[in-house]
């Protein structure tokens, strides 16, 4: 570890003490998965006495979070935490943040690597593909059709996963089918028509990978009531209050999350030492991320969290997020 | 209730000193009216005397701004006219007022439709009823079609069987018999007698001397808002009446003067659209007046504003000193030399929220730009001229032009055809809602611009002002022309007779 | 019947005319048909699946109530563009009163947001008839008043399911007789409303004030107390829909409903209710609705991406007016003509 | 004092019933402006960072897409038309250039077929409007679908971000020297091409008058149809210009870009004091409605209150803008007609 007053934070208003005004700008507000890492990550801020705050766009557009953006660069914060509804589209916001001495933080979605200090993955993309097909092949018995129901269409995360997967079923399960991916746009509401669309328009559907928190309890909702329940399996990323009731009355077997809250946390962590100039996103600087113990960044300025965590009705009721 | 008219007692209707103002325009101002039981009372009076205002004050449309209101003999303030049709006032507007989408019988039935228990219309009730209703008055109208498209004299029955439908102590019909043949007249003043002589009160309002003296008891007469005298029928004379109307000797009214005439200028030959007027064929010449005479709705303005161009037309030619002139291109027709002063000069005439000065150049705005730009200097330099030309009243020359008096109003729509340079000026109702004194400035004008070699086509109703302008009188009923009478020739009863009675010489 | 007077000629053509334009519902109600059809050729689950079934009359269920609120403000010529947050606000009430007022009994917080909804209405109502400003303007600021209120008060909360107790979840999938019970609520609301329009003073009344404002004015119509009760109704339907809404789809947050504007704007022109007024019916309106979602649902299946809805609906409104158009253009040339063969 | 025994031989008529400065001062556009100056000093004054020159530049930049469209959005509801689709036309016209870029067109090119769509779909609109005669309201509502769906179509499941770093730099560049956005050049001119030409030409005053009575304009000689079918091409071309610029301004081509502007564009046009009846309205007046929602946006932001006030905030002023012209009229009537009936005692009519 560095000094701690090398860093390039000497905001117009921080004095000569680093600015520890950390900034959360989820995809969205209202959002539960998000209301939960952001949690996290307020938490892990009052542990080192920083600022917290959380603003966000009600819609889940890059255009809506440029503007945050350049709010929080006017206002000089000290680094902002941000999950990207675009890869590239808020780049050029987050590098005038950069230049004003802002440090960027990203986490869940990333943008290129040229925008941002460092991400901090929940899972890596491949071990979260791999979760979910092998629950949804156990659960179909590895054969059949599946289809997939994702969030917006341009999320960069949920792309990446539903690329993996897709290779990784062409390449270990030949006789499972992914017959189309379907968008719900993070939106209850879509996501639960577009569940009922995917169920009549293929009458041989044997699952639903839904990689999207909204996504799959939208789909299981609709599940629950509807004819196919328990025909149909579904599985993807979930947070365990959403599901629990699905979990527990059959609707749902088994599905995957890593806990948002520790993601919110090492963000937060991250924030921090990149402020205090502890690391700058190059490979194999390390930093102390409170309970979660001792975090090492990774090629690209990755820091990964861990291996996702899977969910089943014998250990549902030990979590609470 | 006393059966003969005229007797004592509490009138059925009284209005004394009643006064109406719409901003600057002072329509009422010292009004009085008293109607008995049991009789038929003329309102008579010239183009903005005042009379439709006071039958909307009676209405409860509008409120008075000043005078006294009674009806039995009791002072009343109608807030809407909700409130004075739950009085036993039923009333005739001077113009339609039906519900284009609803059908016939729905529009004689709004609002008071006969119900059943659960509160569900009763059509069956309600269709017998128009049928007897209809029966009545002779009536020959679809009731289960819509209003939308019925011609002005279908709506105007309709109106009056809905007013008597009322069933109303005191019915009001303001002109109901301007759009109707005489066939209709009758019928409708058989039933206006049977009604006066169930006990009723009610108020005829008409600019036909003959109507009045066949149908009413008693007269009153309004001038410039004013009331000016009420006798009975017997006692006066149409002489005598309409002296009062006037408030002068008649003549003077119209100073005609005899122009030189030169060649044809505005040649419309075959002019038809179907529905509206067929095989319209006519000349008119420089310097010559051409009246063109017709009843209300006999589809004289269609006919002038598919020659403007604001319409389109299906068949027939329009030229202008032997040019074409394009249909439906109202640009190109003024660029020709055409200028069209239409009938309704609020709605047609004049952009009436904006100002005198942006109204007086509107025709003209192209001619004023400068180095590309319009600017207000220029339209008011230009503006300046035309008004002090023409003598319109108005402080300033960004007066809001719905605020002046219709005959000045009048005066800012010639203002912006003249400076046109016209060669040809189309004028319909070149007078209606004028008062006395602009009317005759009005005439003086159109004979002075006739002596410059304009040439004109006066369109209007009132056969006096027909009469004293047009070198030439032609007459239109229902969409066709019926006879072309000369100057020497043209009297009131050779050009009412071409407008009512020409179709059984047609046919 | 020596009384009648009708002169027969004009009476078979008008009458023959009148059949045409009430076919106005007729024809949407064939595209909608056509539509289920072809759906159901290229995939039987569309129709013959319990859930195919049960989807094609839920689905459209809220937005024929909003609809057919839309339907009576539009035939009086207004316009409620607030209806989207009117139904956010409502649906956010909902799960609020579960989760503050533990056992509720249902049926108040059914009353609460249709009164609820009411109010909102109410608020635009007044503002529309008391200070006779266009509701376009208003029904816009209110829209994203409403929006903001909806956004203050539940931040970046959400309701979910489990906020919210069983059986009321229930009620948005249960089934009579394999009828979804929104559905028949819809179809009474519907029933009743169409009933109202048609054959009581004050449902004619509505169509006059549409038709001709100023000789509603003159014939003494209430205008000003059936423009607020126009709106109040579209705000009470929106309200109900809105309770419906929480109970259907379980998870409710700030954005609830929003861009529901258009769509019941659509559904309504869609359905032959006329933009400026006077004319158009609740059921067309209804079909509309139904049409929309249904085509929403079909393209799938007929193997257009679902990017190309939108796309698809915009034509439809655009194929809805100008072919009323169309039809209103013959209709007045019709009549134009039948004076020219009455006159002669 | 007075000696003036006036023998005006003619009428003097004066260019204006009221003095200059009450003609300049008392309107809704002076309304709004001072509401304008007001909002920024009490910003200036108690928004931490409010008054920091880059302050100046995000708010440009981010409400200049809502400058561009309100130029033609306000001649067309001057008409007593209204334009629903702009932002869905911002949308296709931000996925073709997304794609045609894409497919190897350069920048120029593909902005330039992205402005003729623009335009086309306007003539759409303005077609419908004029030709086929339908109300606005409803064709711009159905177009809003149709433009948006062909977006969405078109680029389906992605977003074309690969712009070339020249476009998107200069999208987001600074008059050099100045906090200004670039943007705000292209804007100035358009701004003095409509400012001449609403008020300043025969064709601006044919605006007016449609708006003021279409009728009267007809008999006039102004030529309705063309206008409206000219107003909407324009309005389609420039929002695909405007779209153009989100696009390079926030590097993305997407179908759902600057979903609801619409609204937000028509709320400032009318905070502005443009009339919804049409025939009212001035650009200096809709200029400040526009910044005056931006700027309560940016320090309300600032200031860390959640955006969705200012949906509250721009919801109550458009109601307000409208309800108080409403009032004061009320007012005015009250005040100058007193409600009492005079009595006049004049003797009964002769009988
Ligand atoms: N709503 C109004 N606003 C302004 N002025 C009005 C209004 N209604 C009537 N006037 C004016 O008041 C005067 C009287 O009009 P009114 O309609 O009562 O005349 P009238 O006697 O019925 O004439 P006519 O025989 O032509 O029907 C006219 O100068 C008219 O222009
Ligand atoms: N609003 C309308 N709806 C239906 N038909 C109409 C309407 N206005 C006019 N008409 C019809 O058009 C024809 C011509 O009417 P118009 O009133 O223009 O005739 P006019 O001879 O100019 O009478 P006026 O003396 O009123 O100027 C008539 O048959 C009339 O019934
Ligand atoms: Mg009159
Ligand atoms: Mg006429």
């Amino acid at each position: 570890a560095t000094g701690c007053s090398s860093g390039g934070g000497d905001s117009t208003d921080g004095g000569d003490s680093d600015n520890l005004a950390i900034t959360f700008l989820p995809k969205n507000l209202g959002n539960a998965y998000f209301d939960t890492s952001d949690k996290g990550g307020e938490k892990a801020i009052g542990e080192f006495g920083g600022t917290y705050a959380e603003v966000g766009p009600s819609e889940a557009t890059p255009d809506a979070q440029v503007s945050y953006i350049n709010t929080l660069t006017q206002q000089g914060v000290g680094a902002i935490v941000v999950s990207a509804n675009d890869p590239k589209a808020i780049g050029g916001a987050l590098n005038e943040a950069r230049d004003a001495g802002v440090k960027v933080v990203t986490y869940d979605s990333d943008t290129d690597t040229e925008y941002r200090d460092v991400f901090i993955n929940q899972a890596d993309s491949a071990g979260i593909a791999k979760v979910q097909v092998d629950l949804i092949a156990e659960q179909i018995g590895d054969a059949g059709e599946i289809a997939i129901l994702s969030a917006s269409a341009n999320a960069t995360n949920q792309n990446a996963w539903i690329e993996l997967m897709k290779s990784d079923i062409a390449d270990n399960h030949p006789n499972i089918t992914v017959v189309e991916t379907v968008y719900g746009d993070d939106d209850d509401q879509t996501s639960f028509d577009k569940t009922a669309a995917l169920l009549q328009t293929h009458p041989n559907l044997k699952g639903i990978v839904s990689p999207t928190t909204v996504g799959i309890a939208a789909a299981a909702r609709y599940l629950q009531t509807s004819e196919y329940k328990g025909k149909v399996a579904l599985t993807g990323l979930g947070t365990p209050n959403q599901m629990r009731d699905y979990v527990t009355d059959g609707t749902v077997t088994a599905f995957a999350l890593w806990n948002p809250a520790d993601l919110g946390y090492l963000a937060a962590y991250a924030a921090k030492a990149l402020i205090e100039g502890d690391i700058t996103g190059a490979e194999s600087d390390t930093f102390e991320a409170g309970d979660l113990g001792t975090y090492t960044v990774g090629a690209d300025g990755v820091v990964l969290l861990g291996d996702p965590y899977e969910f089943n009705k014998d250990n549902i009721a030990d979590f609470d997020f | 209730m006393s059966i003969s008219p005229g007797t004592a007692g509490p009138a059925a209707l009284e209005l004394r000193g009643v006064a109406k103002s719409f901003g600057a325009v002072v329509a009422l101002q010292d009004a009085n009216l008293t109607v008995q039981l049991n009789s038929i009372h003329a309102l008579v009076g010239e183009n903005g005397a005042g009379k439709s205002t006071l039958v909307k004050i009676i209405a409860g449309l509008y409120q008075r701004d000043a005078g006294d209101f009674l009806l039995r003999g009791e002072t009343v303030n109608f807030k809407s006219t909700a409130e004075s049709k739950a009085s036993g006032i039923a009333v005739i507007y001077q113009e339609p007022t039906l519900f284009p989408d609803l059908s016939v019988t729905e529009n004689i039935f709004m609002g008071r439709q006969p119900t059943n228990r659960f509160g569900r219309i009763d059509r069956k009730a309600m269709r017998a009823e128009v049928e007897e209703l209809f029966g009545r008055l002779a009536v020959r109208i679809d009731p289960d079609r819509p209003a939308e498209g019925l011609s002005i004299a279908d709506q105007q029955i309709i109106e009056i069987a809905k007013a008597i439908s009322l069933d109303a102590r005191v019915l009001i019909m303001d002109e109901p018999t301007a759009a109707l043949s005489g066939v209709e007249v009758e019928r409708l003043f058989a039933v206006a007698r049977s009604l006066r002589d169930e006990g009723r009160a009610l108020v005829f309002i008409s600019h036909r001397f003959d109507e009045v003296f066949a149908l009413c008891d008693m007269i009153t007469v309004m001038r410039d808002g004013e009331y000016i005298s009420t006798d009975s029928i017997e006692d006066t004379s149409v002489a005598e009446i309409v002296r009062r109307m006037v408030g002068r000797d008649v003549t003077e009214l119209f100073p005609k003067t005899v122009a030189p005439i030169g060649d044809v200028v505005l040649e419309v030959s075959g002019l038809s659209v179907a529905g509206l007027f067929h095989d319209i064929s006519f000349s008119v010449r420089a310097g010559e007046i051409v009246g063109l005479a017709g009843l209300v709705g006999a589809g004289r303005s269609e006919v002038a504003r598919a020659v403007f161009g604001i319409d389109r037309y299906d068949r027939g030619s329009v030229s202008i000193s032997g040019t074409r002139v394009p249909r439906r291109n109202p640009v190109a027709a003024m660029n020709l030399g055409l200028a069209l002063v239409p009938e309704d000069r609020r709605k047609q005439g004049l952009v009436v929220d904006s100002t005198v000065a942006r109204n007086t150049t509107m025709a003209i705005q192209r001619s004023l730009v400068q180095s590309g730009l319009l600017t207000s200097t220029a339209e008011n330099a230009a503006a300046r001229i035309w008004a002090s030309r023409l003598e319109v009243k108005t402080n300033a020359l960004d007066a809001i032009v719905g605020t002046l008096s219709g005959g000045n109003q009048q005066k800012v729509v010639l203002a912006k055809w003249l400076a046109t340079n016209p060669r040809v000026l189309i004028i319909d109702e070149p007078t209606r809602g004028i008062d006395v004194g602009t009317k005759a400035e009005v005439h003086r004008l159109l004979s002075e611009l006739a002596g410059q070699g304009l040439a004109i086509l006066m369109i209007s109703s009132e056969l006096p002002e027909v009469l004293g302008m047009a070198d030439r009188v032609l007459v239109m009923r229902e969409g066709r022309i019926t006879a072309e009478i000369s100057r020497a020739d043209a009297t009131s009863e050779t050009v009412m007779y071409a407008a009512t009675h020409a179709s059984e010489t047609h046919s | 019947m020596s009384t009648l007077t009708v002169k027969p000629a004009p009476n078979v053509v008008l009458h023959g005319l009148g059949v045409f334009l009430r076919a106005r519902e007729t024809s949407i109600l064939l595209a909608l048909l056509l539509v289920i059809v072809v759906t159901t050729i290229k995939n039987p689950n569309f129709l013959f699946s319990s859930d195919g079934f049960r989807d094609l009359l839920l689905t459209p269920s809220i937005l024929i109530l909003v609809a057919v609120g839309q339907a009576i403000v539009i035939i009086t010529r207004s316009v409620d563009l607030s209806v989207g947050s009117t139904l956010g606000l409502t649906a956010y009430l909902t799960g609020r009163l579960f989760l503050d007022v533990p056992g509720i009994p249902i049926i108040v917080v059914f009353l609460a947001g249709i009164a609820f909804g009411a109010v909102l209405g109410l608020i635009n109502g007044a503002l529309v008839a008391f200070a006779k400003v266009p509701a376009l303007v208003i029904t816009l600021g209110t829209l994203y008043a409403y929006r903001g209120v909806n956004v203050l008060w539940a931040g970046s909360d959400r309701i979910n399911a489990s906020d919210m107790p069983k059986n009321f979840l229930a009620l948005g999938t249960t089934e009579y007789l394999s009828i979804p019970l929104l559905t028949i609520i819809a179809l009474i609301v519907l029933i009743a409303a169409g009933w109202y329009m048609r054959n009581t003073r004050g449902g004619r009344e509505f169509y006059a004030i549409g038709s001709e404002p100023a000789a509603a004015e003159l014939y003494g119509l209430k205008v000003t107390k059936r423009i607020l009760v126009a709106f109040i109704a579209c705000g009470a339907l929106t309200g109900l829909a809105g309770v419906l809404y929480a109970a259907r789809y379980g998870t409710i947050n700030s954005q609830a409903g929003s861009g529901l504007e258009l769509d019941a704007v659509a559904a309504a022109v869609i359905g032959g209710v006329a933009i400026f007024g006077g004319s158009g019916t609740v059921w067309g309106a209804a079909i509309g609705a139904v049409l929309l979602l249904t085509i929403n649902r079909a393209l799938p299946i007929l193997g257009v991406q679902d990017f190309w809805q939108r796309a698809v609906v915009g034509a439809l409104i655009i194929g809805a007016i100008v072919l009323d158009r169309l039809l209103a253009l013959r209709q007045s040339r019709k009549l134009l003509e039948s004076r020219d063969d009455s006159n002669d | 004092m007075t000696n003036t025994t006036t023998v005006t031989p003619t009428r003097v008529y004066r260019d204006y019933g009221q003095p200059l400065w009450r003609r300049l001062l008392v309107n809704r556009e002076s309304a709004i402006i001072v509401l304008l100056a007001v909002v920024i000093v009490v910003a200036m004054l108690s928004v931490r960072n409010f008054d920091n020159p880059i302050t100046i530049t995000y708010l440009l930049l981010d409400v200049a897409p809502i400058l561009l469209i309100a130029l033609p959005m306000t001649l067309i509801i001057i008409t007593g038309e209204i334009d629903l689709s702009v932002a869905s036309v911002v949308g296709l016209s931000s996925v073709l250039l997304g794609t045609l870029h894409q497919a190897g067109l350069p920048i120029p090119a593909a902005a330039f077929i992205a402005i003729v769509a623009g335009a086309l779909g306007g003539a759409l609109n303005g077609f419908l409007v004029t030709v086929v005669g339908l109300p606005s309201l409803a064709v711009t509502i159905g177009t809003l679908a149709l433009y948006r769906g062909l977006a969405v179509g078109l680029l389906g499941t992605t977003a074309v971000t690969d712009f070339n770093e020249f476009w998107t730099t200069l999208a987001k560049s600074k008059i050099p020297g100045t906090p200004i956005p670039s943007i705000t050049i292209p804007f100035l001119i358009l701004l003095a091409i409509f400012a001449i030409v609403l008020h300043f030409t025969p064709f601006g005053r044919g605006v007016f008058a449609i708006g003021l009575s279409s009728e009267a304009a007809t008999f006039s000689g102004v030529n309705v149809n063309r206008t409206k079918f000219i107003l909407f091409v324009v309005a389609g071309a420039v929002s695909a210009f405007a779209g153009i610029y989100y696009t390079l301004r926030f590097g993305s081509a997407r179908g759902d870009n600057a979903t609801g502007l619409e609204l937000q564009v028509i709320a400032a046009v009318l905070l502005g004091g443009v009339s919804i009846f049409g025939g009212r309205g001035a650009l200096h007046g809709v200029i400040a409605g526009v910044l005056l929602i931006g700027v309560l946006g940016s320090a309300l932001r600032l200031a860390n209150v959640t955006s969705d006030v200012i949906n509250i905030i721009t919801g109550v002023l458009l109601v307000l803008s409208v309800v108080s012209t409403s009032f004061l009229f009320w007012l005015h009537k009250q005040r100058s007609q007193p409600r009492r009936i005079r009595r006049v005692d004049t003797g009964t009519p002769p009988a």
